[in-house]
């Protein structure tokens, strides 16, 4: 077998046996730089994949060389590409930029740990999407959940740790939501395999275990999604952890559920059990708007600037739930496209954020007064990234919005609603990241007797790059419009 | 007959559950809850799930609760009166429970033979095991090879927790007083369990070894010879004190068996690729694709073994560790 | 004729057992104090264990199977007692007084009073 | 006949029942360590409906004897999947308790409410 | 060099522009400002190097990039456009010499940024003039919005900020909240965004939809400061002057009128919506604005704030232009725009430099101002006139031709509407110049004489033009026909 065809094994391998050499590495910056190394080669692989998969054919991989339904199957399609590509993106830009930050709030020599937990969750965040097997996407999403309690409990606050214990609990819940379900569905059909239970979950769809099964995985995903009711553990997680980690998870975490949501939904149950695309959108239509209005406002009133951008994450997973829930080509296209430019957007925000936090200690947005004038190339990318959060044309968030507003207009009689809801939300979020450029750059300078600089170089480089890529994706937007093209096509039945 | 007996095993679960929940002594729920996972195995081993019985007992009897113990040692003993939030939780779970059951009717029977689990893939593995692998213990051949990779996932779910525990509790208490004083004398003052428990220590290893190595034939493999090794160690600690076994495996030793059992895995699932086959894919390690598998999971049950006993075992001594550090 | 006796003597071993058993729980139940407890409880894992298993071992007749029954007997018969053992040191340490035997009766009165 | 047509269905509803009393002491128990204990009785809750389902009347444990021909053997595959399952079970809870210890030592106390109050 | 770069490089000019200056800002002042000039000058020689072409009828278009399917970034020039990026190209060079005197006579801070961001202004105004379909034509609006928040909030304190924030949160508002539905209602209805001669929406919508997306994009386009969406144009007068002279008197509020005429022509075809019965109510609103703003800026007794409210009105001069959808109505908004920017951006040279000089700002302190600064004042009162349209200023033509448009409709409001404004105007405008002129000058007052000389130099050379255009306007006229040619009358 020749290395592409191992690639999709190697996407995961190559992080997860990184991890325990990390551990060993105690000298200053070794494990730094072993993970930073680690993460890139991820990134490079799924972009090899990326490239395979536009090249045509999904690229499938047996492992242990055991025929699909028996042994463990992995394939990589759009949709698993394009998320590969935001997480390892993700953990590789976040990894970039660590140093100077965590050398600020993690001790030295607990840092070898603490960089191995975060490649092992970029293992098991890589390793749900690239599996093709229920039960294998549980066992990784276990690695990945126990990887990001380990890196959330590192913030330095004592909340944090509370957080985290909720985070664990709620995580936990979800997990053995979705166990049950996998089950339920393994008992009437007697397959673990994504692809061989939609064949075989025809016969037995209508029966009482698969729709119990359907509701357990839903909610069960929802959970660890934060979708909207079920997002109470999230701002406070996002709020607590170390900055970097922040940046990786706010990009990539909750992402990875939504796409096992989707891609169980519409792969498995959808096609076979009659009525269930109109049960799954009724579920997720009111609570993505509820959502999006509901978030939206809240995060006008937050106070710190990273719980304001956390509960905005809440608001875009609505976004991304709500195009999902319009069952159709456009509007699994605009979800799967805002999952990639949404990560572009926090991640360069929370980059940003990271900077500023490593010169002020204190994120309530009062206190911010007047930074931009000690950092303005800082400030400057927060406000490019801040706006593609808005959706001003000629950024990467622009976009998805649009798709997301045809989408709705295609979308029957109550299209006017959801475009009304998406602008309303726009708006707000207009207000919440205007609340942060105004204190940043004329609100009165708070008393500030220590001398103050701009973020250290590596940080500022990274973050710049990250409100470029904003900038870029905005202009130039093929590559994951057809990769979104693809999913949607496969998704929705077209592919096959 | 056997089914009277799980009726009543079952029964008794439910009420140790409801009891569990209602003791105030955290201490007593502990306890019940180490009873809760012995009877659990027992049901297990009702269902002829011999593996998963030895593992619950090992694990879910024996380690959790010692886990469990060390975390009250350093908290505290009993739970404050809880105040409202009852009415709506009951609702919630009623409703739960009343769906899960509802869902019940429509279920395959309880060993119904034409249950469709029994029909597709299991069939495959009872009847090709003897052709491609060809070792008796079903359920080892499925978890090492064909599902390798879940296991593979396992190992490091279970290193994650390790260097979680490590990482979480490697941060300076709050308040560091007298930096790990006289280090406790475990029991050596009574003579009678020091005596019994050194007579033990050596068979509980041994039958933890027998069962590593017998993995491939009887009920065994590698995460219950590891979780019954790092029990006999962790006797020996309350033996002979914490420190007493820290000094007969220190730590550096712990953390190398938890890395090694990890790279170990993955290492033989890499070199298969590098042999030219999948990854995990151990026909290619032989010449004769059935001693290929055969040796692949021998390393493997060993690499799992290593994993699993050493990280039990620092996490034992994560937290008492911190229990001398208060 | 002859296994059928030992089949007899079997059963009635394990009879013992279970009725062994059975007085420990009552006496675990009803007895006064914790010490007391304890010495009830602790007739099932010593004559009880001895009984049952001897029993199950002529069961099994000259097979592994009574080799591996004799080690777990073996094993209980160590264990158990420490166990009990154990826990009275414990309860001693802890400073817990044993008092008098008492019978029931007068204890519930002196409870009462 | 009927009555053990019902019994079949008795571990699934232990099962149930399980479920929601470790759920039920998850939601409203404040004390972070019994919230833990509520938690790994749900977990177990789940691992009895998998085993319960690779029963098979008159097998035994799937491990082949010699020279046995035509014995019925349950079902392993949902037996490998609970052995992972129950090792993620003790790992979360390691965690989980790890964490509570660092909460008693920052807080001084491991109920919710009182953790809520110090903030 | 041909058409296509021309255009892509008289947008990539101003930006080119803000790096030097930029960069220059770091080394000296001078240095910066002959940097501006200089981008000025040549941005303006690029922009009428296309004209020739466009008299000869050619309509010069390239696409950059493709976004997503039918949705790309294409600039194509065409009459309206044309002229508008004349104009304010032309207009920049004046206003950079007055800028000059003015933030030096005041001692603004931050001048580089003040300078770099009016360079990014000026590119958006060129994307916006050259705009080949609708997504781009949003695209540089938006543009155009952000940048300018900076140059409004230029002085930074809390006033400053609070109506920067209305500025910015009523432009935004209404651009997300109604313009882009709008243009995406387009594009799903007509498949395509393109500006074509005529209209791509004939046939795609029926009448009541026609009313309601000619609403969503006549509000959404806040920057024609169409009533009630006028809110932010007062509260923009905080900005230093230049910017209020060449942004809030040409290139943002133009842009805003231009959006709508260039949506009329080329998106709806003005016979499509002439014909459709639902679209009507567009010409009241423009004529309510009108009558309104005029009244309002009667009782303004802050002279920026009064002009802020003539541009108001004058600027619904144009939208009910277009409103009135007949060929000669569209011409003359054309020439309104041209104008009214001559007139506009003299009058706040004019309110400017007297600032500069005297730091005064309100109506009444300017009784006698006219002995001490006589240049100023008489480009004041040619301004005034234009505004009101006597001739000979340039006002009088747009009007004529708005008047013909009316006539061509039979539109009597139209005709009542032009007549009271004009009055209106006239009731607000005279009283200063006779102030101005005749008013004795209270005692006490602090002595000064005229603003810096290249504030001077500004406002004369815009004073002229005005008076100018009203003899030399035939270019325009014939270039701006060609948009209406084969249109019944």
């Amino acid at each position: 077998m020749d290395l592409i065809s191992h690639l999709p094994a190697l996407q995961v391998i190559v992080p997860m046996l990184s991890a325990p050499i990390i551990v060993l590495l105690h000298p200053r910056g070794l494990a730094w730089a072993g993970a930073t190394l680690a993460a890139l080669v991820s990134f490079a692989i799924s972009i090899a994949l990326a490239v395979a998969v536009l090249g045509g054919e999904t690229q499938t991989y047996a492992m242990g060389g055991w025929p699909a339904p028996f042994g463990i199957a992995l394939s990589v399609g759009g949709l698993s590409a394009l998320v590969l590509l935001v997480v390892t993106g993700a953990a590789a830009i976040a990894l970039l930029a660590a140093r100077p930050s965590i050398d600020q709030q993690i001790e030295l020599e607990r840092q070898p740990m603490f960089y191995s937990a975060w490649l092992l969750g970029l293992a098991g965040l890589a390793g749900i999407v690239v599996s093709a097997d229920a039960f294998n996407i549980f066992v990784f999403m276990e690695i990945s959940s126990l990887a990001s309690y380990v890196l959330i409990a590192g913030g330095p606050d004592r909340r944090a740790l509370l957080a985290v214990f909720k985070y664990l609990i709620m995580g936990t819940i979800g997990a053995t939501f979705y166990l049950i379900g996998v089950g339920l569905i393994y008992m009437m059909t007697g397959t673990l395999n994504l692809a061989d239970m939609e064949s075989r979950i025809g016969d037995v769809a209508q029966t009482r275990p698969v729709l119990v099964a359907a509701g357990f995985i839903t909610i069960g995903l929802a959970l660890k999604a934060a979708v909207f009711p079920l997002h109470v553990w999230l701002p406070n997680a996002y709020t607590q952890a170390p900055h970097m980690i922040t940046v990786f998870l706010a990009a990539c975490a909750t992402k990875v559920s939504i796409y096992v949501l989707i891609r169980f939904d519409y792969m498995v149950f959808q096609p076979t059990m009659a009525e269930h695309d109109n049960q799954f959108a009724l579920f997720l239509m009111p609570l993505a708007l509820l959502g999006i209005l509901v978030a939206s406002a809240v995060a006008m009133f937050e106070g710190n600037i990273k719980r304001l951008l956390g509960t905005s994450s809440v608001a875009q997973i609505g976004y991304i739930m709500l195009g999902a829930s319009f069952i159709s080509l456009a509007g699994v296209e605009a979800s799967v496209m805002h999952i990639f430019n949404h990560a572009l957007a926090k991640g360069g925000l929370f980059l940003a954020v990271a900077c500023i936090a490593y010169r002020f200690r204190d994120l309530r947005i009062q206190e911010l007064g007047g930074v931009a004038k000690t950092m303005p190339f800082t400030c400057a990318a927060l406000v490019l990234c801040g706006l593609s959060l808005i959706g001003i044309p000629g950024t990467a968030g622009f976009i998805s919005k649009w798709l997301l507003i045809t989408a709705s207009l295609e979308s029957g009689p109550f299209g006017w609603i959801f475009v009304a809801v998406i602008l309303v939300s726009s708006l707000m979020a207009v207000v919440y990241i205007w609340r942060i450029v105004e204190s940043l750059y004329f609100g009165g300078s708070a008393n500030r007797d220590t001398v103050i600089a701009e973020a250290p170089l590596q940080l500022l480089v990274v973050t710049w790059i990250a409100a470029l890529a904003n900038l870029y994706f905005g202009f130039f937007p093929e590559v994951p419009l057809a990769l979104a093209d693809n999913a949607a096509g496969v998704l929705m039945g077209y592919g096959k | 007959m056997i089914f009277v007996f799980s009726l009543f095993l079952l029964s008794l679960l439910i009420i140790i559950a409801i009891a569990i929940v209602q003791a105030k002594n955290l201490f007593v729920s502990v306890m019940l809850l180490s009873i809760f996972s012995l009877l659990m195995a027992t049901n297990f081993f009702i269902l002829d799930a011999a593996d998963v019985a030895l593992t619950e007992a090992a694990v879910g009897a024996g380690i959790t609760t010692v886990i469990f113990l060390s975390a009250l040692a350093l908290t505290a003993q009993r739970e404050r009166k809880v105040v409202g939030g009852r009415t709506i939780a009951l609702i919630a779970v009623g409703v739960l429970a009343s769906l899960i059951i509802y869902a019940t009717f429509e279920k395959p029977r309880l060993g119904d033979p034409n249950a469709p689990v029994h029909q597709h893939v299991a069939p495959w593995y009872l009847e090709k095991t003897p052709e491609y692998i060809d070792i008796p213990n079903i359920v080892t051949a499925v978890l090492s090879s064909y599902r390798g990779y879940d296991t593979l996932g396992e190992v490091f779910v279970v290193f994650t927790a390790c260097i979680g525990v490590l990482f979480i509790l490697g941060a300076k208490p709050a308040s560091l007083r007298g930096e790990r004083n006289v280090e406790r004398a475990g029991l050596r003052h009574h003579l009678i369990p020091q005596v019994v428990g050194r007579l033990l220590v050596p068979f509980i290893v041994l039958f933890g070894l027998y069962v590593q190595f017998h993995g491939e034939y009887g009920p065994g493999g590698g995460f219950q010879a590891g979780a019954i090794i790092a029990t006999g160690v962790i006797l020996y600690a309350l033996l002979e004190g914490e420190a007493a076994a820290l000094r007969a495996i220190p730590r550096s030793v712990l953390l190398g068996l938890v890395v090694g059992g990890a790279l170990l895995f993955g290492g033989v699932g890499v070199v298969c690729m590098f042999m030219g086959g999948a990854f995990l894919d151990y026909s290619v390690l032989q010449s004769d694709p059935v001693w290929g598998q055969q040796l692949g999971i021998v390393i493997i049950e060993a690499g799992v073994g290593m994993a699993v006993c050493g990280a039990l075992l620092s996490i034992f001594h994560a937290f008492a560790a911190r229990e001398i550090a208060q | 004729m002859i296994d059928l006796a030992v089949d007899a003597l079997s059963w009635v071993l394990l009879a013992l057992g279970g009725i062994c058993v059975l007085i420990g729980g009552v006496g675990a139940l009803r007895f006064p104090t914790f010490y007391t407890r304890t010495h009830a409880a602790s007739l099932t894992d010593t004559m009880a264990t001895l009984l049952v298993f001897s029993g199950l071992m002529l069961q099994a007749g000259f097979t592994l199977a009574t080799l591996k029954l004799l080690a777990i007997m073996l094993f209980l018969l160590l264990t158990g007692p420490t166990a009990t053992y154990a826990l009275a040191n414990a309860a001693l340490e802890s400073g817990l007084k044993p008092e008098a035997p008492t019978i029931p009766g007068r204890t519930r009165k002196k409870a009462d009073s | 006949m009927k009555l053990l047509e019902l019994l079949g269905y008795y571990n699934y509803w232990v099962f149930a029942i399980a479920l929601v009393i470790g759920l039920y002491a998850v939601i409203s128990k404040t004390n972070l360590i019994k919230k833990l204990i509520g938690l790994s009785i749900f977990q177990s809750a789940v691992f009895l409906m998998y085993i319960t389902m690779d029963k098979v009347e008159g097998g035994t444990a799937p491990i082949i004897k010699a020279g046995v021909e035509d014995q019925i053997y349950s079902n392993p595959l949902p037996q490998v999947l609970i052995l992972t399952a129950i090792v993620v079970g003790v790992s979360t809870l390691a965690l989980g308790l790890a964490i509570v210890v660092r909460v008693n030592e920052r807080y001084g106390t491991i109920e919710e409410s009182e953790i809520l109050e110090s903030d | 060099m041909t058409p296509q770069n021309t255009i892509l490089i008289a947008i990539c000019l101003p930006l080119i522009g803000m790096l030097g200056i930029i960069i220059a800002g770091r080394v000296s002042a001078n240095l910066r400002e002959a940097v501006t000039l200089i981008t000025a000058l040549c941005l303006a020689y690029v922009v009428w190097s296309l004209l020739p072409e466009l008299m000869a009828g050619g309509r010069p278009g390239v696409e950059v990039t493709q976004l997503m399917p039918g949705i790309s970034i294409a600039f194509r020039v065409e009459p309206l456009g044309m002229l508008f990026s004349a104009l304010a190209s032309g207009l920049w060079i004046i206003n950079s010499i007055y800028s000059i005197g003015y933030m030096r006579g005041n001692k603004e801070k931050h001048q580089t940024r003040f300078y770099a961001c009016f360079a990014l202004a000026l590119s958006a105004t060129m994307g916006v003039a050259f705009a080949g379909n609708l997504f781009t034509l949003f695209l540089f609006y938006e543009i155009l919005t952000l940048s300018t928040y900076p140059l409004v909030s230029h002085k930074g304190d809390a006033a400053t900020v609070r109506s920067a924030r209305v500025y910015l949160g009523v432009l935004l508002t209404t651009s997300i909240g109604l313009f882009l539905p709008a243009i995406i209602w387009t594009y799903v209805a007509a498949g395509t965004g393109d500006f074509v001669l005529g209209g791509i929406l004939p046939g795609k919508l029926q009448d009541p939809e026609v009313g309601l997306l000619l609403g969503l994009f006549v509000f959404g386009i806040g920057k024609a400061a169409v009533m009630p969406v006028h809110r932010w144009l007062p509260a923009a007068m905080v900005a230093p002057t230049p910017v209020s002279a060449l942004l809030h008197a040409v290139a943002v509020v133009k842009a805003g009128v231009f959006a709508i005429t260039k949506i009329i022509t080329y998106t709806f075809g003005i016979e499509f919506l002439f014909d459709s019965s639902s679209s009507g109510w567009m010409f009241y609103i423009a004529a309510f604005t009108i009558l309104a703003a005029s009244i309002i800026a009667l009782r303004q007794t802050n002279l920026k704030r009064m002009l802020a409210y003539s541009t108001i009105g004058q600027l619904s001069y144009v939208v009910m232009a277009a409103a009135i959808l007949k060929p000669l109505a569209e011409v003359g908004a054309a020439i309104h725009m041209v104008a009214h920017a001559f007139g506009k951006i003299t009058l706040f040279f004019a309110a400017g430099a007297i600032y500069v000089a005297s730091k005064k700002t309100e109506l009444y302190q300017l009784k006698g101002i006219g002995r001490r600064m006589p240049w100023t004042m008489t480009a004041f009162t040619i301004g005034a006139l234009s505004m009101i349209g006597v001739p000979p200023t340039a006002g009088f033509v747009s009007k004529w031709y708005i008047l013909a448009g009316a006539f061509q409709a039979q539109n009597t409001w139209a005709l009542f509407t032009i007549i009271g404004s004009t009055a209106l105007n006239a009731a607000y405008f005279l009283p200063i110049i006779y102030m101005a002129w005749f008013a004795k000058e209270e005692s006490g007052g602090k002595d000064h004489g005229e603003a810096p000389f290249p504030a001077v130099l500004a406002l004369t050379l815009t004073a002229m033009l005005t008076l100018a255009f009203f003899i030399f306007n035939g270019p325009v006229i014939e270039l701006e026909s060609q948009v209406v040619q084969g249109l019944a009358p």
